[in-house]
């Protein structure tokens, strides 16, 4: 579904601190599978979730959806394939402080302008379908620490993405909750959403729910095991 | 310079509309010389950032144009009661050697504007931006022109002294003189409404073609050209027709040919509503034509017909306000120009 | 299933946006009406017709007196002798309170 | 409602919902915004509104005014000019005006005493009796059917008995008169008979206005002629002119304004570009963040340009102006006290609002910009 031809990402292009985070990767995405991008810290693992997710365009190479070119688009292109296709959680859950659950899980769709009722109504069952609802109106920094992760997850499907990336998922959860996120990841699995994230937590990648562990390492790809 | 806050507002909106076009144009040439959209390099990331700021500025020059275009013949009438032999805009503009070539190039920047706007938005319908080269160089093309316009307008205000001699609309638009105005005044009315009446129906003709989805892409492309050549044929009619028997019977009296005085409230400012509609059909429709003389790029195969379509179609609407205005005008004057 | 309308943050803002330019509307709607000032108008340019008034009572202590338009143009104290005097009578600033000599009043307190 | 509108709807509440939770901050600045337009509009509203009632009023006043000159200063005019105009075609109502200034020492204000023309019989007056101006019956403490007592330069000393006071409706052109009948006018001011201080001159057909005045002259050669378009100009230019140097001051404060804005929208907190960063990484795009910033920037300036106008027009039509009217009546002793005709003029309300939103706008834009191209990927770095 998602594949990438020997794509890489330079920093700070021409500059004495360049700094080339991600060389010449070609990785192929599957379709309705969990595939966990693990490696230390600074290996390039988050940037290789960014040219994925679309979130930059890669220095050079190529990164196809469903036999879509999308390096060479426009941001403004760009950013529509990404509200469409993707749905992000991030590690810190990146949401908006001062706004309440419903509104930070409303934003992603504010740019496609779908009816406010029906916007309303979809952004309510997310809440719903994770247990999470009750603090619909609730100030996001008033939330736990599990139900922010709740709301982020609802967040990143409101717009009812095909590929859910989350970086990092569990990096600020305690244990019971990491299991809960994994349950939160099969539901999703089940539902034949294909699933992105880096962790370098052993407990995301040695998990049953996980298809493909791919090691990333000084921006390359070291192995990939099934 | 006279002091007068309408001076002032115009005098800062030129300088600001000059100084964000003489920048933009800045950018355009960097663009020119390195835009590239395959790459993904930093420094082309960086240019398709830019360009957003200067769709933006533009769109924003643009609406600051329109506005002052307004305020700049309005101010113009209110400010005749200043002048010695000055009765409405026409005696200030003429109070200064630089008063109507500030109005003309007002006005061109007006069309120049909203060409660029169209082309801008064209350009962003595409997923390679198609139409970036074309824009910029035609941005590039604008620049000089806001200078003149600025230069201009500064001119003729820093011009203008309160006990300066004028003369106005009765001895610039009488027929028995030479210039353009006399030689416009001097159409008798009849011709000049036949003029219009026969340029609106070509603008109409060609622009519901131009905007009708089921013609042949061939015969579109020329339906649209044609309806670009037709507003302009309607612009040049119309403003033919305001001064040779339009602003007549606003004013029922058979020779008072001012083009101006219909802006005013004593003729509850019907000249607004004349020239608006006049000046946005021809604008749109210059703007559909100039889509349809470019090639058409594969990314736009869609969205470009669709949008020349809606173009012409917008015209014609605003072409089809403008003759309801000018109807109403001859019919509800009491005066009889023609047979009787 | 009708659920009350989600609030928006956006409606308090047409709402304040509704009332100002309500408020416009009615101060439009003032000067449409006006009351009692098309009548002092004619009163005011009836008395100017019949008293053949040719000026404004505002500069009284301007130096050359009220009459604005009546001024000899090359008086002495004249800045130049076509130029409108552009602040005739005295801008914002009132005479010194204890200039004048007793007796004088404003004509605001005693 | 198309997808475009429902769109924008979506970045207004978006908007919206940021200003509401900056509340303080955007409020303070907003109302320094308001306060800015509301002094400029004031300025504005009234300087339009005093230049309409000048030229309402002078509508009236006479088409030409002969005055004698002698030596560049103002001479009495003789009856035998007066019978030398009496000659031409064309003018009509033809009288020598007999006005003179006083000052009056007990109110520390000038008075102009005048002879009402003999046109109008409800302005007849018998020896000892004065109409005076509201201004005049403010200043000495004097109603209809007192006494007022005056005394000129000469220690002449005049006792009249006031008829009337003129309504306050008229003060803005009759607050300093005294009227009194020519008996005690020449008396009072020691003025020979034949004697005038100039010749008002009405002329029956509009258009040749110019004509007749050139014609007097030529009559008259020693005097001057003033003439109903020279009044006009003369206080389109005061109040055009004051209006312009107090809004050419102001528009020093705009400017100051537009650096205040330039400089909160470039200086956003590390917590505002990390929203933004946020924003575009779940899928907003550069020109939406724009869109939304340009909404805000619309609420807050439009919002202003209102909310200071509506406010201004209050001050003006409804108090009086007290916070500007020094600055475009100027000050004086002897003060008419109207309240002007509301009048709000769309060059006017056009021009203010071209002052308002237009600096700020254009102040903001690049901020926006610089704001709105944030780097999506920055949250995940």
């Amino acid at each position: 579904m998602l594949e990438l031809a020997d794509v890489t990402k330079l920093y700070n292009q021409g500059r004495p601190n360049e700094v080339a985070a991600v060389r010449g990767v070609t990785l192929d995405i599957e379709a309705g599978k969990v595939t966990v991008l693990t490696g230390p810290s600074g290996s390039g693992k988050t940037t290789l979730l960014t040219l994925i997710g679309c979130l930059a365009r890669p220095t050079t190479g190529r990164v196809r959806l469903n036999g879509e070119i999308l390096s060479g688009l426009p941001e403004k292109f760009l950013a529509d394939v990404r509200r469409r296709t993707f749905g992000f959680a991030f590690q810190r859950f990146n949401l908006i402080a001062g706004l309440s659950a419903l509104d930070n899980v409303m934003l992603p769709a504010y740019p496609l302008g779908p009816p406010h009722r029906r916007l309303t109504a979809r952004a309510m069952e997310m809440l719903a379908n994770l247990g999470v609802d009750h603090r619909a109106a609730t100030a996001v920094e008033n939330l736990s620490g599990g139900e922010m992760q709740r709301v982020a997850i609802a967040r990143a499907l409101v717009n009812d993405p095909a590929i859910v990336i989350a970086d990092e998922p569990t990096a600020n959860l305690d244990g019971a909750l990491v299991g809960q996120f994994l349950d939160i990841v099969a539901t999703l699995k089940a539902r034949g959403k294909t699933v992105l994230m880096t962790s370098h937590d052993g407990r995301i990648s040695g998990a049953p729910v996980v298809d493909r562990v791919v090691a990333v390492a000084d921006g390359r790809i070291a192995e990939a095991a099934a | 310079m006279i002091l007068h806050p309408p001076i002032l507002a115009l005098v800062l909106a030129s300088l600001i509309g000059c100084g964000l076009i003489a920048w933009a144009s800045l950018f355009a040439w960097r663009l020119l010389a390195r835009w590239d959209l395959a790459s993904g390099a930093e420094s082309q990331i960086a240019l398709e950032r830019r360009t957003y700021l200067v769709s933006t500025v533009m769109a924003f020059v643009m609406a600051m144009q329109i506005g002052a275009l307004v305020l700049f013949v309005f101010n113009a009438d209110r400010m005749a009661a200043m002048f010695v032999g000055a009765m409405c805009a026409v005696g200030t503009l003429n109070a200064s050697v630089y008063g109507f070539p500030a109005l003309y190039a007002k006005m061109a920047m007006f069309f120049a504007a909203s060409l660029w706007l169209v082309a801008d938005h064209v350009d962003g319908r595409g997923r390679d931006y198609p139409l970036t080269r074309f824009k910029y160089r035609l941005l590039l093309a604008i620049a000089p022109l806001a200078l003149v316009e600025a230069g201009l307008s500064l001119a003729y205000f820093l011009d203008l002294k309160a006990d300066t001699l004028t003369s106005c609309c009765g001895s610039l638009f009488t027929p028995n003189k030479d210039g353009i105005a006399a030689e416009m005044a001097s159409f008798d009315a009849a011709s000049a409404l036949g003029l219009i009446a026969a340029a609106l129906l070509l603008a109409g003709g060609t622009g519901l073609a131009a905007g009708s989805g089921r013609l042949p892409t061939g015969v579109l492309r020329v339906a649209s050209l044609a309806h670009g050549a037709a507003s302009l044929f309607v612009f040049g009619a119309a403003l033919i027709a305001i001064v040779s028997a339009l602003s007549l019977y606003v004013y029922e009296h058979p020779h008072h040919h001012c083009p101006f005085c219909i802006l005013k409230r004593e003729y509850g400012y019907v000249g607004f509503a004349l020239y608006l509609p006049l000046f946005a059909g021809t604008a749109l429709g210059a703007g559909g034509a100039m889509l349809r003389t470019l090639p058409l790029p594969a990314s736009l195969n869609v969205a470009l017909p669709s949008i020349a379509g809606g173009l012409a179609r917008a015209s014609v609407a605003a072409f089809a306000l403008f003759a309801a205005v000018a109807a109403a005008i001859v019919w509800r004057s009491g005066l009889i120009l023609i047979g009787g | 299933m009708t659920a009350p309308a989600p609030f928006r943050a956006s409606t308090p803002v047409f709402r304040i946006a509704g009332g100002l330019v309500a408020a416009a509307i009615a101060a439009l709607v003032h000067v449409a009406i006006a009351p009692g000032e098309a009548a002092r108008l004619e009163g005011e340019r009836a008395l100017v017709e019949a008293l053949d008034l040719t000026d404004l009572a505002l500069f009284t202590e301007a130096r050359y007196g009220r009459h604005r338009s009546q001024a000899d143009l090359h008086s002495a104290f004249q800045d130049g002798p076509m130029l409108a005097e552009h602040f005739p009578a005295g801008s914002m600033v009132p005479p010194a309170r204890g200039f004048p000599p007793a007796g004088f009043a404003d004509g605001e307190g005693e | 409602m198309g997808a475009w509108a429902t769109r924008q709807r979506y970045l207004i509440d978006f908007a919206a919902l940021s200003l509401w939770r900056h509340g303080a901050r955007s409020l303070g600045l907003w109302l320094i915004y308001v306060l800015v337009v509301f002094v400029v509009a004031s300025v504005i509203l009234y300087g339009a509104a005093i230049r309409r009632e000048a030229n309402a009023v002078l509508d009236a006043a006479p088409d030409v005014v002969a005055q004698a000159m002698r030596m560049g200063r103002h001479e009495m005019s003789t009856g035998a000019d007066i019978e030398k105009l009496r000659g031409l075609r064309g003018a009509d109502r033809l009288e020598g005006r007999l006005w003179g200034y006083l000052y009056d020492t007990s109110a520390a204000a000038n008075f102009t005493l005048q002879v009402p023309s003999g046109f109008d019989p409800r302005f007849r007056l018998e020896r000892g009796e004065a109409i005076i101006g509201e201004g005049v019956a403010r200043l000495r403490k004097v109603e209809a059917g007192k006494m007022l007592f005056l005394i000129s330069p000469a220690r002449r000393f005049l006792k009249l008995k006031v008829k009337q006071v003129l309504p306050l409706g008229s003060a803005l052109v009759s607050s300093d008169l005294v009227l009194v009948g020519e008996a005690d006018f020449r008396a009072f001011f020691d003025l020979p008979a034949g004697q005038y201080t100039d010749i008002a001159m009405r002329v029956r057909n509009p258009a040749e206005v110019g004509k007749i005045a050139e014609k007097s002259l030529l009559a008259l050669p020693g005097h001057r002629m003033v003439t109903r378009a020279d009044m006009r100009r003369t206080y389109e230019a005061i109040f055009s002119w004051r209006e312009g140097v107090l809004v050419a001051l102001l528009s020093g404060a705009l400017l100051a304004f537009a650096i205040l804005a330039f400089d909160k929208a470039a200086g956003l907190s590390a917590g505002e570009r990390r929203e933004i960063g946020i924003l575009k990484a779940i899928g907003w795009d550069t020109g939406d963040v724009i869109g939304m910033k340009l909404w805000e920037g619309a609420v807050v300036s439009v919002g202003a340009f209102l909310a200071g106008t509506v406010a201004a027009y209050a001050h003006v039509f409804l108090f009086s102006a007290p916070l500007i009217e020094p600055v475009i009546k100027g000050w004086s002793t002897l003060f008419p006290r109207v309240t002007l005709t509301p009048t709000v003029d769309a060059l006017q309300v056009a021009t203010l609002g071209f002052f308002t939103v237009v600096p700020y706008l254009a102040a903001i834009l690049v901020p926006i910009w610089r704001t709105a191209s944030a780097d999506p990927d920055r949250v995940m770095r």
